[in-house]
């Protein structure tokens, strides 16, 4: 069991030093950035602060890991988030009840995965133009919904769930830090894993195998859809108000980047669920951190390039090869080798 | 036919039948204007689509276009207000910078081994994150050089017309098409395509056509920024906002697969054309609201990949009874 | 021995992976007009012994002379422009650029500049007819056999080679034909004076053609004999470091058939196979033979639901059953080795561990894992069972050898314990120990009761092992051999025969 | 028969946007006028497009809501060509005035001069940091209000902006940098006033401050621009103090320079100006905001 911990830690690594170098860094600039309070009973920090700003890109990359691992791409989790942003807030303000909203919401967050996933693995279309259809007119429904204004409501439950707080823990925080742990026991405490891995890597001879492909290609596409639901959820609960039009507007690409930086392939295959996280929360603390760091913002997009160029290339398989004394590199293999295999 | 026209002839099939349409509900559509507008105003979609294509065909993908064009717009205001640079030269410049930002976004995927989708998103803010510092300011362009320019386009009859960057992006199509298919070069980026590691087993000389696939999407990119500020006359560092995702669509509609290895510059005109046609339609029939238009949008892409689809599925299976 | 009769020399060349010693101061020496076999197991190092020469991997330590001078080439293209031209072990052409453009890559005819592809179009037809190959070489290389491709990876080598011309397993996927035709360009090309590498695991081409052997095992040189002073017990000696017990099995004992479990009545597909009847007993192998695309892989396929039938029927046990996907089939207990190992059978980046488990865990279904300790327990029995060469069962199975992958699926439908097993191909690339090893588990298994349905392109191997054969060509069934009749010449005949009536 | 008016707007980036695209809309259906309607998704070649394709079509008139004040010469110059009137709505552009008709606008760094005056005035020479959330940036409303606002307060050196990012003009950004404008200035104590380049991000930042544990609008001063319907709702409960109006209503005017040009040639001015008109808790707001809430916002 310590062997496997010991693993698991060794798999981390990257992102958490990456993690601790931007930590160390920001708190250099702006020196109270690591102290944590309790006010109004939570925690209250700009520590917290980065969980709870992460939360959306946090679930968005659990959903888009899986997908991304089944060698896909979810381009639509923005545009689904505003939609079910948009549902949520019209299903709460027609006077249904929360548990009905947040059941309908999810509904529809299920249902645009399922399309996804429909056109992925039955139509056969390449993902990233599948989900594009997806990107471009979920944007309009969203706005259909709203009529393109703000969509906004004052049921306490609803906004509890954006800015209310338990244990200690802003709400958002808790339902990524659950849902994440819930998904990640999913994939690998059931087979699921290694059966989306296998059809990341080889389709043909995963199907050859007896894997039920597209069902497992549609149910990746559904989890997407399904965290891109509450994300929204959260999103909109936020800031008591559903933004048809600005919610979610390009975090599909911090959703990818974050996978990426928790060193998940876009090749697809081997995926960790827990890197993806830490890979959403090393991109809301660059930032944050930005915010914190008072640079006027004609900087914001520069400093965000080289910082995650920065992280790409200490993860990058060859830096890690080059100096692998810094890196314990256990079962790292030579990248040169691999690629002429 | 060979198999492997089928997309390209399917794509082409469809847009003619989509004007077709078009036309009976809307005569005006024929008219030489609509189809000088769809050259003109598609110019730097359609120059910058074909580097994507390249990328595309050797399995990787450009995200950083968009960016790249806004920054060469925003450098060349900034170059033209503030100093006495004749444009020619100022243009040589810019697509000098933009060749070799694509040859180090190639240069990092060769060597560090990254995935181009994340080098080049890097690539995305960074090009924009330079243009915000240039200026944050839209600045217009007021040399007259750019009114020579612009005043050269070949008249049709019926009020349309051939624009000088309507027919650059004829003629970079042009080019595109003979270093596709006429140059080892262009093979090279095939063979890419086709699997990294087999093309190096065969002697591919895979760092050097990586950089160079990139550097030419950086080129191409550099030069729609330019005819982007001529169709302009401004720059500004929020234009061309999400042109990479229109890009691929268009490449991926005119019958290219993202996995790489197959498909057609010249099918990429057809897939810009086929865009321009959904906007222009939807302009003419006007009712609908801002919402309806994205759905509408989205709804079309998806009927054109259906039919797509479909098409290349009959003849398949016509081809295999035979 | 004068130095300068040797062309290519390798001088203590090393390589490591991480976990495996591949090569280890291995010394090979290459003449002038002679053809030199390179021989041992699987994963003993013959591929990553070419790799290295070639410049397709760095070697850490060692050199490499060519006409006695040092070089150093850093990639294969080097490598071709020294004039060493290569087939590499897995077919290693582009299938999405045509024939031609695979043929002449990186060194197309040009006019001003331009590919000139009408002359590049026609220097493809000239090559190939070399090869007695008419083929339409504009068309993408994908759209032809595997059998066409390798020949066409040959003309390539061959045309690229100016000094050396290395051929790693070229012969795998070539019927006897075409086997004969490249020996006599093997020939004429050593009449020039090219020295030629020559990968095999079929011992008789190895004495049919090359003039001296060097062996490798397990990374170490064992040593390089004239061909015509090693007898075949001693060469297989050097190679798998102990003596074979019987490498070609005596004629077995009359085996005592089982019940009639499977019946396919007028089962076809339109394009693919033509509608045949099959019945099958339990404890039968059913050798299948023919030419190369002669539908014998599509017949497999459409055995296994991997291509639904169109036509006709299928019976297990006297019960109707719809074989529509790999899945029913499975459920149905059927397993399915294919052909292409590289894009349909192995999951490259998963390790042998999970590759050797996953039909089962598919059949059990995603809700029901195997437990970590009862997967160790199944990939350790058959890495001992089946003697897989790996540093342990989680390296990723891309980076075992050819025949090494094959055994690891091989063992990964055994795991599932199949009642209907379809091998297709199941001894291609596989070395003499192992290709013995494998007869004799295809006879335990069907001793055990299981139907088996194997196609080869080795007609000594289907004699060892089918009781019955049956042959197909142009995707029919056209005859079928039982009994006594099962013997290479009757099987050839068969084949023959067909042929003529088909030039009739 | 009808009238017909090519509308080339932005797109339908915020609640505004949406309010002054109906209102065009019902503007247009007021007075008979067959409305071609074209979203531009926010980029200047679409609009560019658009405007092409009106002129293809043979429209009467054409209006735009520029994206950007640059690059208009050319396609301006088509439409003159054509002899189709073009109006520019909510903002201008840089060509020469010959090219349209007339533009009907507000002034953006007026706008951002209201609201930095408002401030003076209240904090009446006691020092105050403020904290500014800039809208997208390189826009023409955050580089203009900023700039009025800065005008505004220059010469009163009681009044310093400490901190501006950007919120890109929404609810949630401005939230999150609010949120961490607090945690810089030390809990927000350091903070007197917030001004907003918009209302939504003030909506959002007002959340912020209410989550921190301090009174918007008491302890943290907040103005902010468009006056939007939520953020009367705010003003009513005391969380915010002040909104400058940026009225939807472009298009009434538009049409009726339209009107009086196509029936006797009168051309109108080249600038109808809209009204910047200051809005504070003593307003009414709940009464602005019953006003306001039908509106499309
Ligand atoms: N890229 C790689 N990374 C790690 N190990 C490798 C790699 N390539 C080969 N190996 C290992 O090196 C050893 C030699 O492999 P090689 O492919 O040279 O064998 P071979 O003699 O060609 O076998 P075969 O007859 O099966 O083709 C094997 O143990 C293999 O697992
Ligand atoms: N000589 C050839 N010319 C053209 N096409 C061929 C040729 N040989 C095979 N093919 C095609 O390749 C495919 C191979 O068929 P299939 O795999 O069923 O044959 P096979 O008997 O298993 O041969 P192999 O030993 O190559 O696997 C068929 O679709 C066939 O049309
Ligand atoms: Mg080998
Ligand atoms: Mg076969």
């Amino acid at each position: 069991m310590t062997s496997f911990l010991r693993l698991y830690f060794n798999r981390l690594l990257p992102q958490l030093i990456a993690l601790g170098i931007i930590v160390a860094a920001v708190s250099l600039v702006f020196p109270g950035f690591l102290n944590l309070q309790i006010q109004n009973g939570r925690l209250y920090g700009s520590l917290i602060d980065i969980l709870n700003r992460g939360a959306p890109v946090v679930l968005l990359a659990i959903g888009m890991t899986v997908v991304i691992a089944t060698k896909g791409i979810d381009l639509s989790v923005g545009a689904v988030m505003a939609i079910c942003g948009a549902t949520a807030a019209a299903a709460i303000t027609s006077g249904h009840s929360l548990a009905a909203t947040l059941l309908i919401t999810l509904g529809v967050g299920i249902l645009c995965g399922l399309w996804n996933g429909v056109l992925v693995a039955v139509l056969d279309i390449q993902p990233i133009i599948a989900t594009l259809v997806l990107m471009v007119a979920g944007r309009g429904v969203a706005q259909l919904i709203t009529e393109g204004a703000i969509l906004t409501f004052n049921d306490p439950d609803l906004v509890f769930i954006g800015s209310g707080s338990f244990a200690g823990l802003p709400m958002p925080v808790v339902i990524w830090l659950i849902f994440g742990i819930l998904t990640a026991l999913l994939v690998r405490r059931t087979a699921l894993g290694m059966l989306i891995e296998a059809i990341g890597v080889n389709r043909q001879a995963s199907t050859l195998s007896g894997v039920l492909t597209p069902v497992l290609l549609i149910a990746a596409y559904v989890l997407s859809g399904l965290c891109a639901a509450i994300a929204g959820i959260i999103a909109a609960a936020d800031i008591r108000g559903a933004d048809a039009n600005n919610a979610g507007l390009w975090l599909e690409l911090d959703a990818i980047l974050a996978v990426v930086v928790g060193g998940t392939s876009l090749l697809g295959g081997r995926f960790s669920i827990a890197a993806s996280v830490l890979g959403a929360i090393i991109i809301q603390a660059i930032n944050t951190g930005i915010l914190l760091s008072g640079f006027p913002p004609e900087f914001n997009l520069i400093i965000k390039a080289a910082i995650i160029v920065f992280i790409l290339v200490l993860q990058s398989p060859r830096f890690r090869t080059a100096f692998a004394f810094l890196v314990p590199a256990r079962g790292a293999r030579n990248p040169s080798e691999r690629a002429a295999k | 036919m060979k198999p492997k026209y089928l997309p390209l002839t399917a794509t082409l099939v469809i847009f003619l039948l989509g004007y077709a349409l078009c036309v009976a509900q809307y005569p005006n559509m024929l008219s030489t204007r609509v189809i000088g507008n769809l050259l003109t105003d598609n110019a730097f979609l359609g120059i910058a689509a074909v580097g994507m294509t390249f990328v595309i065909i050797s399995g990787g993908i450009d995200l950083s276009i968009g960016s790249v064009i806004a920054f060469t717009g925003v450098f060349l205001a900034v170059v033209l207000e503030h100093t006495s640079i004749h444009p020619l030269i100022a243009f040589a410049m810019v697509l000098a910078i933009a060749t070799l930002f694509g040859a180090a976004m190639g240069a990092i995927i060769h060597y560090l081994e990254m995935p181009p989708f994340i080098v080049t998103l890097a690539g995305m803010f960074l090009a924009r994150g330079m243009a915000f510092v240039l200026s944050i300011d839209s600045i217009p362009i007021k040399h007259p050089f750019y009114a020579t320019l612009k005043a050269l386009y070949f008249k049709l009859p019926g009020g349309g017309r051939i624009t000088l960057i309507g027919g650059l992006m004829l003629l970079v199509f042009a080019i595109g098409i003979l270093i596709a298919h006429r140059t080892r070069f262009g093979t090279n980026v095939y063979a890419l395509g086709g699997g990294t590691a087999t093309a190096r087993l065969m002697g591919v000389p895979v760092a050097a056509t990586t950089i160079r696939i990139y550097a030419l999407s950086g080129l191409l990119a550099g030069l729609s920024g330019i005819v982007f500020s001529l169709y302009t006359s401004a720059g500004y560092s929020l234009a061309a906002v999400g042109v990479e995702l229109d890009a691929i669509t268009a490449v991926v509609i005119g019958g290219t697969l993202l996995t790489g290895g197959s498909g057609f510059v010249a099918g990429t005109l057809v897939g810009i054309l086929i865009q321009g046609l959904i906007q222009t339609y939807i302009t003419f029939d006007g009712s609908l609201s801002s919402w309806w238009t994205k759905i509408l949008i989205g709804l079309l892409l998806f009927a054109f990949i259906l039919l797509q689809k479909g098409i290349i599925f009959v003849s398949r299976q016509r081809q295999q009874r035979a | 021995m004068q130095t300068n009769d040797h062309i290519l020399q390798a001088i203590r060349i090393e390589k490591t992976f991480p976990g495996t010693r591949a090569l280890d101061k291995v010394d090979f020496h290459l003449r002038r007009g002679e053809v030199h076999a390179l021989l041992g197991e699987n994963g003993a190092g013959k591929s990553t012994l070419i790799k290295c020469l070639t410049g397709a991997y760095r070697r850490d330590g060692g050199a490499i002379l060519l006409d006695d001078a040092e070089v150093d080439p850093r990639d294969t293209f080097e490598a071709q422009a020294l004039g060493i031209g290569t087939v590499y072990q897995e077919v290693n052409l582009l299938p999405n650029l045509t024939v031609a453009e695979n043929l002449f890559l990186g060194r197309q005819p040009r006019r001003f500049g331009m590919v000139d592809a009408r002359a590049m179009n026609r220097r493809a037809r000239d090559l190939l007819a070399d090869y007695e190959l008419d083929i339409d070489v504009t068309r993408d290389l994908a759209s032809y056999s595997v059998a066409i491709q390798q020949v066409v990876a040959i003309a390539r080598a061959v045309d690229l080679s100016g000094k050396v011309l290395i051929l790693d397993e070229p012969t795998a996927s070539l019927d006897a034909h075409e086997v004969a035709m490249l020996f006599r360009i093997i020939r004429r090309l050593k009449a020039r004076g090219l020295g030629i590498v020559f990968v095999t695991h079929f011992l008789e081409q190895v004495y049919e053609i090359s003039d001296r052997i060097t062996v490798l095992r397990n990374g170490q040189l064992v040593g390089t004999r004239e061909t015509a002073n090693l007898d075949r017990r001693e060469l297989i000696a050097m190679m798998i470091g102990r003596e074979l017990a019987a490498e070609i099995h005596a004629p077995r004992a009359e085996v005592r058939q089982g019940p009639l479990r499977y019946r396919f009545r007028n089962y076809g597909r339109k394009g693919r196979v033509r509608p045949f009847d099959l019945d099958v007993r339990a404890g039968e192998v059913v050798g299948m033979a023919g030419l190369l695309g002669s539908g014998r892989t599509e017949t497999a396929e459409l055995l296994f639901g991997a291509h639904r039938a169109d036509s006709g029927g299928a019976e297990i046990d006297g019960r109707a059953v719809d074989l529509a996907s790999p899945r029913a089939a499975i459920r149905h207990r059927f397993g399915f080795c294919p052909e292409d190992r590289k894009t349909s059978g192995i999951i490259g980046d998963l390790s042998v561990r999970e590759n050797i488990v996953l039909a089962l865990q598919a059949r059990r279904g995603w809700t029901r894992p195997i437990s970590r300790a009862e997967q160790n327990r199944l990939a350790d029995h058959y890495i001992r069972a089946l003697d897989i060469r790996t540093a342990d069962r989680e390296k990723p199975i891309k980076l075992l050898s050819g025949g090494n992958q094959q055994k690891a699926i091989l063992a990964r439908w055994l795991a599932t314990e199949p009642e209907f097993l379809i091998l297709d191909e199941p001894t291609r690339g596989i070395d003499v120990g192992a290709h013995a090893e494998i007869v004799k588990l295809i006879e335990a298994l069907r001793e055990k009761g299981l139907s088996l349905i194997v196609v080869s392109s080795e007609i000594e191997e289907l004699v060892a092992y089918s009781t019955r054969v049956i042959v197909l060509r142009d995707r029919a069934h056209v005859a079928e051999l039982d009994g006594s009749r099962i013997t290479a010449s009757e099987i050839v005949e068969a084949i023959a025969a067909t042929n003529e009536r088909r030039t009739s | 028969a009808d009238l017909v008016v090519g509308f080339s707007q932005i797109g339908s980036e915020s609640g505004w946007r949406a309010a002054e695209t109906t209102l065009t809309k019902q503007q247009a259906e007021q007075r008979g006028i067959d409305l071609k309607f074209a979203d531009a998704q926010q980029k200047q070649e679409n609009q560019i497009k658009a405007i092409r394709s009106f002129i293809a079509q043979g429209v009467n008139a054409i209006l735009v809501a520029p994206v950007v004040a640059t690059g208009w010469d050319e396609v301006l110059q088509e439409a003159k060509d054509a002899e189709i009137p073009v109006i520019l709505l909510d903002r201008t552009v840089d060509s020469s005035n010959e090219l349209y008709l007339t533009a009907v606008t507000s002034d953006l760094v007026h706008e951002g001069n209201v609201a930095g005056k408002w401030l003076v005035d209240t904090t009446a020479g006691k020092p105050c940091n403020v904290v500014e959330l800039q809208g997208t940036t390189g826009s023409s409303p955050a580089i203009d209000r900023k700039k009025g606002f800065e005008q505004a307060l220059s010469g009163h050196d009681n009044l310093k902006i400490i901190r501006s990012q950007t919120g890109d003009f929404t609810r949630t950004k401005g939230k999150e940098v609010m949120e961490s404008f607090l945690k810089a200035e030390d809990g927000g104590k350091n903070i007197c006033a917030l001004y907003a380049h918009n209302d939504d991000m003030a909506v959002g930042a007002i959340q912020a401050i209410k989550e921190a544990g301090l009174k918007p609008g008491k302890d943290i001063l907040v103005v902010s621009i468009d006056a939007v319907p939520d953020i009367f709702q705010a003003m009513a409960a005391g969380e915010a103090n002040a909104t400058v109006e940026l009225t939807p209503n472009m298009a009434g005017p538009a049409f009726d320079a339209l009107a009086a040009f196509q029936k006797d040639g009168t051309a109108p001015p080249k600038w109808i100006q809209t009204e910047s008109k200051l809005y504070t808790q003593a307003d009414e707001p709940l009464k602005v905001y019953e006003e306001k809430k039908g509106l499309g916002y």
